[in-house]
């Protein structure tokens, strides 16, 4: 029974992060009708904002140690951070401990910036062209992101560490009644999972009770009849790129503590991404919700030691077969609408 | 004697009662047209003849065989062509090419793996294919890319690719619509043509009162998803149930 | 000549003269000169070159006459070369039965696989097709270790059965052979400073794409080809022709599943060895990649795609420091640097920036592809005259 | 073709006239004469450094490609010499090998057969190399190692630690010098015991392919050997990239020790999992809950950052060391390029300098004769101690260091320290032991 609830919870947290992933992707796809292969580079430029973030608060400067050696017998450098010079040591080190979330005020702007451009640059010239076209183009875009990335921060993983305050993990064994530790959880995945609700909710909320929102949502069912009422869709439109950038990058950002951020991170992502889009229906945002839930549970229960052991290497391969299944039943997905991307 | 048998034949979609108890006979070679308000279910009734839809209840059977969970294809390949509002071509082939298509299903059926013969030595195909055009005064545009015709010649292409499988019953779904007055008689005149000329059996759903009465030759008036009446066009204009239900209708297009 | 018109017959005689002078076509810069990088003319790649022609020859045909877009055509290659590979670990080197065999299982995998996949269109297609061939390779990666050698892959061993084959001497390894012409035979012909390689296993698998190559125009020019473009086109109007267009698109996948087999079959001929992340989905991603860039729904179109990514891949990754300083070494010493700084990002570890950049322009400025990339500059040169005349010999009615 | 780097006007001036006269590289071309696949001609060899410079690995890739420069330049003469001075043997005299200057074309492994093989083929046969080497992992060591076996040429591994390269997919023209999964298991198992106890329960997460098997297998015979138990093993995907369902259900199995059958993107991700998952705060059994990472390497601890703190491993060598060679060598490659070697990059030096003296040993640069040389080679002053390339199965034995996680680094580079060095004798093994068992070296093959 523990160890259900646990895989339950796992899944959940799992999802979550799918869940966010899809978002944007299938905002993108409904509203602009685009096919963004560059959506995981964005995920992953996300992250990188919180190590640039990081890194720009621990800028520093080098003084000499001579008590200390470096490996080749020298005096060793020592990088002192100018923040410690600004606020002092402890206040600054504060500071850097929580660089994750705080970098979340820098990745917004930059990530709704980077929407824009790579919006009004490179894929509002897309939208009249074929799907595949489309899929070049962004995949083309996404290697080129991912390259520049590797240029300047190399292949390796960077740690970013979330604050202190959130190592460890909540009994949740405990509280329930359970053995001690049967349940446990980290404290950062509870924290990534409130957050991804709050921005789910936050997309839904905006997109239903606003005006702005009304339109979108009236763009994506019809996009001429509301373009003939003489709204300029486009320009909104071009803010829904710059807001689902901005979901992906923030979906990067409070991913790092999870798993270090390398360039790479993206494409790993791209093929679930599009997995959970599609089996929850291309261009419906609550399908793209429960769908990245209910992969995120199943594999959760997959990777049981228990389920293993009867079915050996299901684990590998349970989003594809799922995904598969549920394609073969409900042919437009879970919540999809008739004629969207059939032909 | 009639070729199309249709028999209490009911659909609903949810709460909505498309087809109510729909009954209805068109004879062999007569031209016979469905009206009715939007919505009567028209299109519904349509539909299930060609095996788009599968009706709840009843049957319908052409020619003394059912056509009910048979596959479009196959209901093409027992003699019934379809041609739609908007003109369904091959957009992307050329005119010569999509009169070809039709062709090649009326004499290989429904699929043949000619992987490696070469289209140019179908000789039988090709002239079945220019006859076609000729008749239809689309020879000289042959070459033209379908997609880039005008709707007029869109909707002949789209006849005559019917004509050339010769079905024994052409169903049209409101073949005039949208056209201008002018196209609206070519398609009229070519439509009695077809019918003087050829052995067939014509359905036609219209909204346009002077194309159903220049053409048919009975009326079944349907209303909220059951049939109304059904007699010949001039009992039809006089028909009181028919001017209660439709009457403004009438006489605003005739 | 063959059951083809004029125009098509000219394309295959350019293939053709193309595949067969390659070695010096490919060879153009003499040896030890600074451009020698370039050349591409030794027998690896020259063979990755045409087999990846073949790829992507097959994946056009389902692409770019029906328009599904397949993302899982990696697994029938790979299930090809493991059928291969045990033909060869089993049976015998000879290259025959295991080009033969690849294709049939490939074939079969293909078939099973569209059978399913082919119930939904659109990006769902897609996606069934992507999650078969990711099952594919994970299992094929981790728990099938067993059947296809997992991480380290499978190669023909000194003590495999090979029941046709007498028994090796000893320290001979096996050598993969067409009735005992082996694959890495042949010989060179220095002219001056060039030096041309001549690949028994190349001329091999060149004569194999022109068998493919000259298929795959004949099923373009088919019947056939007209019911897939006429899929590609308008389902509806199939439909209700009274065509049935499951076995149609379901032919054209297994076909292209088939050249798919050849395909890995002949890799696993040329270079004895298989890997699972031939399965991988980026791989079904090149192929993608190969026919838009040539030109999807073009004849020549996917050949060009292939060669020129291969070509990339192989050439531009292994241009290092070194090769930049030795060509600008002519230069001044601060204008080399900064040129070196300029180009180096762009070669060597940085030949994915390159290729990335390179879909880019080509998907913006040509979205036919390298072919109409071709026929602009064909009708630049014959000005005016030409520009009314639209059947270039590449081209072909289905776009 | 293929240039030498570091005095690189000249050189190229006379390089670019003496190939455009002589050397046809090719090796059908060769044949002829020299009996063996490209025979180098003229006054230069050429080396294939293969090594992934794109996907996850290119950093140890590039640290690779860095060591192999340094062995290049000190080859030629050029630089403080290195390891060269450290050497046991002193057949290497700095002019070349076999009075041949040496050059070098680089290729990019992708960390896939494929492209490795594909890359190493383009070094044979369009540039002439007469040896390969380099690569991050086993996959590719296997495939690139009996393609050089079929074409006649050497090669010498780079990074690869699973059991077969030198186990069951051994080949005469390959050798290791790196060590692998036996060794870890063998040298971790007793520092284990003496720091965590004999009466402790193991959950393995292995890594779905051929190294995670070996890894596990190894690791999980040699502490069982020693009292431990197995509580579970399961096996994850290798394109896994959030190990939260496999960790979570640890502490529920009653384990209290938790073994990362995991290298590169795996390790780092699944162990900053556990860490976050506070596994190491834990009380099971009345002990401290202990993670084991059989396989370390400095870019992954980089990784992983401030998670190894006090995590046990193994690792082929340590800059850290303080033998003479490693002192040399870190001092050289430390001079050079501003930062401390990896031990991708240590080995990967050390198998360019042990070829090269193989050579001048034989007197020839035929693929057999440098065999010859090779098998049963005893040396020592490359950094680990006594070692010996063992001609059974071409797998150096020597030293192995088990290192643990350092608590306070001073920099980014100092990020483990030395536990433990294991005695080459503890994890000798024979050729014929089970976990290496299949496989059969075949005859050398000198090309056609």
């Amino acid at each position: 029974m523990d160890a259900i609830i646990l895989q339950i919870l796992n899944g959940l947290d799992k999802g979550s992060a799918y869940a966010l992933i899809a978002l944007g992707l299938t905002l993108i796809f409904g509203t602009l009708g685009v096919v963004n292969f560059a959506h995981g580079a964005l995920f992953m430029i996300g992250a990188f904002c919180a190590v640039t973030f990081s890194k720009m608060l621990s800028f520093s400067h080098t003084i000499i140690d001579e008590t200390q050696k470096d490996f080749l017998g020298n005096p060793l450098k020592v990088d002192v951070p100018y923040i410690h010079d600004l606020f002092g040591q402890a206040t600054g080190n504060a500071i850097i401990d929580w660089a994750v979330p705080l970098s979340i005020l820098f990745t917004i702007p930059v990530m709704i910036g980077i929407g824009f451009v790579m919006e009004r640059g490179l894929i509002k010239h897309f939208y009249k062209r074929p799907h595949a076209d489309q899929i070049l183009v962004t995949f083309g875009l996404a290697i080129v992101l991912q390259e520049v990335i590797k240029y300047f921060y190399g292949a390796n993983p960077i740690p970013t560490p979330a604050p202190a305050v959130f190592a460890g993990s909540f009994d949740f064994g405990a509280m329930l009644g359970f053995d001690a530790n049967s349940i446990i959880y980290p404290y950062w995945r509870l924290v990534y999972f409130a957050f991804s609700a709050l921005i789910i909710g936050a997309v839904f909320a905006f997109l239903q009770f606003t005006t702005f929102g009304m339109v979108v949502r009236a763009g994506m069912a019809d996009r001429e009849t509301v373009g003939l009422l003489g709204i300029n869709i486009d320009k909104r439109f071009t803010i829904m790129f710059g807001i689902a950038a901005a979901v992906a990058g923030l979906a990067g950002v409070m991913y790092a503590p999870i798993n270090s951020p390398n360039y790479h991170m993206g494409m790993d992502f791209l093929v679930l991404s599009f997995v959970v889009v599609v089996v929850g229906g291309m261009g419906s945002l609550p399908g793209a919700v429960l769908a990245g839930f209910l992969l995120g549970i199943l594999e959760s229960f997959a990777s049981m030691a228990a389920v293993l052991e009867i079915i050996p290497g299901i684990n590998q391969i349970i989003i594809y077969l799922v995904a598969i299944i549920i394609l073969l039943t409900r042919p437009r997905g879970l919540m999809g609408r008739k004629g969207v991307m059939e032909e | 004697m009639a070729i199309l048998e249709v028999k209490n034949v009911g659909k609903r979609f949810g709460g909505l009662q498309a087809l109510g108890d729909v009954n209805l006979n068109i004879a062999e070679n007569s031209c016979h047209a469905i009206i009715g308000p939007n919505g009567a279910g028209k299109s519904t009734l349509l539909n299930c003849l060609v095996g788009k839809l599968t009706p709840d209840t009843g049957s319908v059977m052409f020619d003394g065989q059912s056509v009910l969970g048979r596959k479009p294809y196959e209901i093409n390949q027992m003699g019934i062509s379809r041609v739609f509002q908007t003109p369904e071509i091959f957009g992307d082939l050329n005119v010569m090419e999509n009169m070809m298509i039709p062709c090649f299903a009326k004499r290989d059926g429904a699929f043949r793996m000619h992987a490696l013969e070469s289209i140019g030595q179908e000789r039988d195909i090709i002239a079945k294919a220019e006859e076609m055009l000729v008749d239809m005064k689309l020879i000289d545009k042959r070459e033209m890319q379908a997609s880039s015709m005008s709707r007029g010649d869109k909707r002949r292409l789209e006849i005559a690719m019917c004509l050339a499988q010769d079905p024994r019953l052409l169903l049209l779904d409101e073949p005039t619509a949208g056209m201008a007055r002018a196209d609206t008689n070519n398609t009229i005149d070519l439509l009695k043509q077809i019918k003087e000329e050829r052995d067939i059996t014509i359905a036609i759903i219209e909204h346009d009162m002077h194309v159903v009465f220049s053409l048919s030759d009975r009326i079944t008036v349907l209303a909220q998803g059951t049939p109304l009446v059904e007699d010949t066009p001039d009992k039809i204009k006089g028909h009181p149930k028919v001017r209660e239900a439709y009457l403004g209708e009438i006489q605003e297009a005739a | 000549m063959f059951g083809l018109n004029k125009k098509d017959t000219g394309i295959l005689l350019v293939v053709a003269f193309l595949a067969l002078a390659a070695p010096f076509i490919l060879n153009p810069f003499p040896e030890g000169s600074a451009m020698a990088q370039f050349n591409a003319g030794y027998p690896d790649l020259m063979q990755r070159l045409v087999i990846f022609g073949i790829f992507a020859i097959g994946f056009n045909i389902l692409f770019g006459l029906t328009g599904y877009l397949s993302f899982g055509h990696a697994a029938f290659l790979g299930v090809g070369s493991y059928a291969a590979i045990w033909m060869m670990k089993l049976l015998t080197m000879n290259v025959v039965p295991a080009i033969i065999v690849s294709v049939l299982f490939a074939g079969l995998f293909s078939l099973l696989v569209g059978w399913i996949s082919l119930r939904r269109s659109g990006i769902y297609f897609s996606i069934l097709t992507l999650a078969f061939a990711q099952m594919s390779y994970a299992l094929a990666y981790s728990v099938l270790t067993p059947i296809t050698g997992g991480e380290t892959g499978l190669q023909p061993k000194y003590d495999d059965p090979r029941i046709l084959d007498g028994t090796l001497e000893a320290g001979q390894s096996p050598r993969a052979n067409l009735f005992g012409l082996e694959m890495n035979d042949g010989f060179e012909l220095a002219m001056g400073n060039w030096v041309f390689t001549f690949n028994a296993g190349y001329y091999i698998a060149a004569v194999v794409m022109l068998i493919a190559f000259y298929l795959s125009i004949r099923i373009f020019r088919s019947p056939f080809g007209m019911m897939l473009r006429a899929v590609k086109s308008n389902q509806q109007r199939m439909n209700y022709t009274g065509l049935n267009t499951k076995p149609y698109t379901l032919a054209a996948f297994v076909i292209s599943g088939m050249y798919a087999g050849l395909a890995g079959g002949l890799l696993v001929a040329m270079d004895t060895q298989v890997g699972a992340e031939r399965m991988f989905w980026t791989a079904s991603g090149e192929v993608v990649l190969m026919t838009i860039l040539g030109g999807a729904g073009t004849l020549i179109g996917p050949v060009l795609g292939a060669g020129f990514i291969k070509y990339m891949e192989n050439i531009v990754s292994k241009i290092n420091k070194s090769v930049l300083e030795q060509w600008f070494a002519f230069m001044p010493d601060g204008i080399e640097d900064v040129m070196i700084a300029l180009v180096y990002p762009f070669v060597g570890k940085g030949w994915h920036l390159t290729l990335g950049l390179l879909f880019m322009l080509v998907v913006i400025f040509l979205p036919g592809g390298l072919v109409e990339g071709g026929q602009r500059i064909a009708k630049m040169f014959r000005g005016k005259k030409a520009s009314d005349d639209t059947t270039d010999a590449s081209k072909t009615p289905a776009e | 073709m293929s240039f030498s780097n570091p005095t690189r006007r000249g050189l190229i001036k006379t390089g670019a006239v003496a190939s455009a006269g002589l050397a046809l590289p090719t090796y059908l071309r060769a044949d002829g004469h020299a009996g063996f696949t490209n025979a180098p001609q003229g006054s230069t060899v050429t080396l294939g450094f293969n090594v992934p410079q794109s996907g996850p690995y290119a950093d140890e890739g590039a640290d690779e490609l860095r060591a192999y420069e340094l062995a290049v330049e000190h080859l030629n003469g050029g630089g403080d010499g290195g390891l060269m001075n450290t050497f046991s043997s002193d057949a290497l005299k700095g002019n070349g090998i076999l009075g041949k200057k040496v050059e070098y074309v680089t290729g990019d492994t992708q960390t896939k057969s494929d492209a490795a093989r594909a890359s190493a083929k383009s070094m044979i046969e369009k540039d002439g190399a007469v040896m390969v080497t380099g690569g991050s992992s086993s996959g590719v060591a296997v495939a690139v190692q009996a393609l050089c076996q079929e074409a006649g040429v050497i090669f010498m591994a780079g990074l690869t630690h699973s059991n077969d390269t030198t186990g069951k997919d051994k080949r005469a023209n390959g050798f290791r010098h790196f060590f692998n999964s036996y060794m870890s298991g063998a040298a971790l198992a007793p520092v284990l015991a003496a720091n965590y106890g004999t009466d402790r329960k193991a959950y393995h997460l292995t890594a779905d392919y051929n190294w995670g098997y070996t890894t596990e297998e190894a690791v999980r015979s040699s502490t069982e050997a020693m009292g431990w138990e197995t509580v579970a093993a399961v096996k994850t995907p290798l394109t896994q990239t959030d190990f939260s369902a496999y960790i979570a259900p640890v502490l529920q199995s009653g384990a209290d020790v938790l073994v990362l059958n995991h290298y590169g993107g795996n390790m780092v991700n699944s162990l900053t999992n556990a860490v976050q998952f506070g596994l190491r705060d834990k009380l099971v059994n009345d002990k401290n809950f202990e993670i084991v990472v059989p396989l370390y390497s400095r870019l992954m601890a980089k990784g992983a950052g401030a998670n190894v703190k006090g995590i046990f491993g193994s690792t082929n060598w340590h800059w850290s060391l303080q033998d003479e060679g490693s002192k040399a060598f870190v001092k050289s490659f430390g001079t050079k390029y501003g930062f401390p070697p990896s031990q991708a990059a240590h080995t990967c030096y050390v198998q360019a300098l042990l070829y090269a003296d193989a050579v001048e040993r034989a007197g020839s640069f035929n693929p057999c004769a440098v065999v010859e040389a090779l098998e049963d080679f005893e040396f020592d002053g490359m950094g680990n101690g006594k070692t010996l390339y063992r001609g059974a199965d071409h797998q150096c034995f020597k030293d192995v260091l088990v290192v643990k996680g350092k608590e306070n680094p001073t920099s980014e580079f100092d990020l483990l320290e030395i536990v433990e060095v294991t005695p080459v004798e503890q994890v000798t093994y024979d050729p014929d032991h089970p976990q290496m068992a299949g496989g059969s070296l075949g005859s050398c093959n000198p090309g056609a």
